[in-house]
């Protein structure tokens, strides 16, 4: 089968994401979504550290310090966008006025909760940032992540085996195999890549899954 | 392209449907988009739980909207004023809903909505009337009341500037209630004296970022000012 | 006795009011307090409709409807002054951060309960504006009031008969005849007014009070 | 007169006191006030409780003054980082506290601080390690946890501008936490690019009134800029 790669997720999920929809990329991965927006729809970037309608990298040499994503790298600032405190900035995600937010993740289960802040090892040093607030915060949450860890197990699991971030938080699932919806009635392929059939998805993923209509 | 100026003010109120919560931005006169009022006026919406500082002064505004009966229940902080008559009689006739909030627990309410809070703690009303059947709690030493959010279907603002992403700014006094309501209604609907191309306002100072707007539409400048 | 006429009694706690306090004065009475801060002190007159550094009255045809006071009459912005919305215009009062707050009253009682925004009278429409907020929000509460009402009747009373606005929330009452601090100890008469003697003072008063030492 | 500007560094971190809590702004570096926090190094204040999103970058600014063995307590978001390797080795000795709170509970707790409510229902962080032990409650048929506010009796904050009354604007994404730890501080230090005259900065676009700030000292402008 053909897996996804790494860049080829990233234009997958920026597929789905429909004009005027305000947007938060976590660290990682999802900022790759960027990269792939369609140059015709316009999306507003939101960044947890005070800004909405956040552009692309600058130029070399007009980075500036003091404009920096939640990533802590350099970024720019459209027009029409704009600065504002961390108070605001939280609330806009807290509140459910972002339209989707797009994380990564050590494991989804099937209820939708999500685990991506803490390998729970007992000498790890936690760190939180906004990953609980985005969780939480926006209307759709979106996951992309690798179907398999390295060692080969699925990062779909019945229960997260990772302290979770969020409960029952997960919209949809982009993996390198599958697009995956959570739903009330359990997880719902949408998408499988090509070569492979859903027999296979299913004998790679220990929790229930549907085909879509 | 995202454009979400409307070109009139009949387009701006659209959809707002019978028994909506309504936020109405204003402080007196103040900030009140008296435009927006008369157009939801004529637009015909009814049974609206309207929520702004006062309940109206005169014969026109939001009291031209209790007068046209379309207000079920008003959440508020200071009905009574010296030109509060239409509101006065309404109440007196039982025919009106009257939720009496404290200035500061009203915004504070409102801002919750916003931020997504379940509720808060609050220090004001505590041992009032206002406060009676609330849950209380003493925190270190002082006692709270329990508040919830209030949000809205509808928040009816008035801005002095607005772009086609729905970023505003205000003039004076009159931002008062106008950016937190903007934030704790499902749809905000800004009239504003003038909309001016995007990055025209400094991203500095844009005081209503555009994610909390849904509408902006411009009424004449000379509205801006005046005494509405 | 000499009654202090309500001017007198504003330039009286004007007189209280040190250089660089935050100060709210409420509608009504407590308002004429601006007529007479000294011009050599820097007082910060908030305005609970957001505004800070507010200024005098302005000159006739100059009036700006949109830049009022909390009693919605035609005000100014000092330089140094600036516009904020009620969110944050009511955490500075919440949040302690005004000095003094200076509020008329109908009653206050001897443990500083405070009585000024609704008689309880069955048909009254009741409104309470702001009041609650500043009753328990700055760092110090000032009363200005008539010590008795027209009918005769002390409106420093043991338990207030009218609804409250704040429990335990005023410091020091400014009436036309005398200045008295709320303290745990009960009520200490700090001045009164000419012609007037402690027993006197004390008569009219229906609760307990003490000279200061 | 008030002039809250200060002449000199040494002056503007006078009576921060040994065990105090200090809240310290920015998200990373930027907005971290580097030349306050040098200034507190050298005035030596230890057993102190630091409220920041994060615990130190490289060896500079709050690294240092972790490096200094000044800090007894650390309250934030993300402490581990790329180059956090001075946090990361007290905390591996044990020898510092951490509370690791939810960046936006963090947000909410130091505004719920300024604005004197008793405590919040938020729903970030239900379900998790973090909220073991606290009090949660469903409202609405959401979850929510019940947080308390994070006042502090010094914050320490950079922005752009100020004047003699306090007032301050912020430059970009260093505004993050400034404004609101301005609000939850008893003393509030600002250090600025440039002090400006009272009415330079526009009333309209003062992001933090002067009533949150007790000092402002200015920095020089190129360090405002500079990756600290």
């Amino acid at each position: 089968m053909n897996k996804l790669t790494r860049d080829q997720m990233a234009e997958r999920v920026a597929r789905d994401i429909p004009e005027g929809s305000y947007v938060n990329l976590g660290i990682g991965l999802p900022t790759k979504v960027a990269n792939y927006l369609p140059k015709d729809r316009e999306i507003f970037l939101h960044s947890e550290n005070g800004l909405l309608g956040m552009g692309p990298a600058p130029a070399p040499g007009e980075e500036d310090p003091e404009l920096i994503n939640a990533g802590k790298e350099p970024v720019t600032l459209l027009d029409g966008g704009c600065f504002f405190h961390h108070g605001d900035s939280f609330a806009m995600m807290r509140g459910g006025h972002l339209d989707i937010c797009v994380l990564g993740a050590f494991q989804v289960s099937k209820k939708g909760d999500l685990a991506n802040w803490h390998t729970g090892a007992p000498d790890a040093i936690p760190a939180v940032g906004g990953a609980m607030d985005l969780a939480i915060g926006a209307k759709k949450v979106f996951v992309m992540m690798d179907h398999l860890t390295k060692s080969g197990e699925c990062k779909i699991v019945e229960r997260c085996g990772y302290p979770v971030t969020g409960i029952d938080c997960v919209d949809r699932i982009y993996t390198d195999l599958a697009v995956i919806d959570v739903t009330p009635d359990g997880l719902v392929v949408l998408e499988m890549v090509e070569g492979l059939d859903f027999d296979e998805l299913q004998r790679l993923t220990p929790v229930p899954l549907t085909l879509a209509a | 392209m995202i454009d979400k100026t409307v070109a009139s003010l009949e387009e701006a109120v659209a959809g707002i449907f019978d028994g909506a919560t309504v936020m109405i931005g204003g402080f007196g006169t103040a900030g009140q988009p008296a435009e927006l009022i008369d157009a939801l006026i004529a637009q015909g919406a009814k049974d609206l739980t309207i929520v702004n500082n006062n309940a109206g002064n005169g014969e026109i505004g939001l009291a031209a909207l209790l007068k046209a009966r379309r207000v079920k229940k008003i959440i508020c902080s200071f009905p009574r004023q010296a030109d509060s008559h239409v509101f006065d009689a309404l109440y007196r006739a039982g025919e009106i809903q009257l939720e009496l909030v404290p200035q500061g627990n009203l915004a504070a309410r409102i801002q919750a909505a916003g931020a997504g809070l379940g509720a808060i703690f609050t220090p004001t009303g505590y041992g009032t009337l206002l406060a009676e059947g609330k849950e209380t709690r003493e925190i270190d030493g002082k006692h709270y009341v329990l508040e919830y959010p209030i949000k809205a279907d509808f928040a009816l603002i008035k801005a002095l500037q607005g772009d086609r992403w729905g970023n505003l700014v205000y003039r004076k006094t009159a931002r008062n209630f106008g950016p937190i309501m903007a934030a704790a209604a499902a749809t905000t609907i800004a009239q504003v004296s003038e909309i001016v191309p995007l990055g025209a306002l400094d991203p500095e100072v844009i005081v209503t970022p555009g994610i909390f707007v849904q509408r902006v539409v411009a009424v004449s400048g000379a509205a801006s000012a005046r005494v509405a």
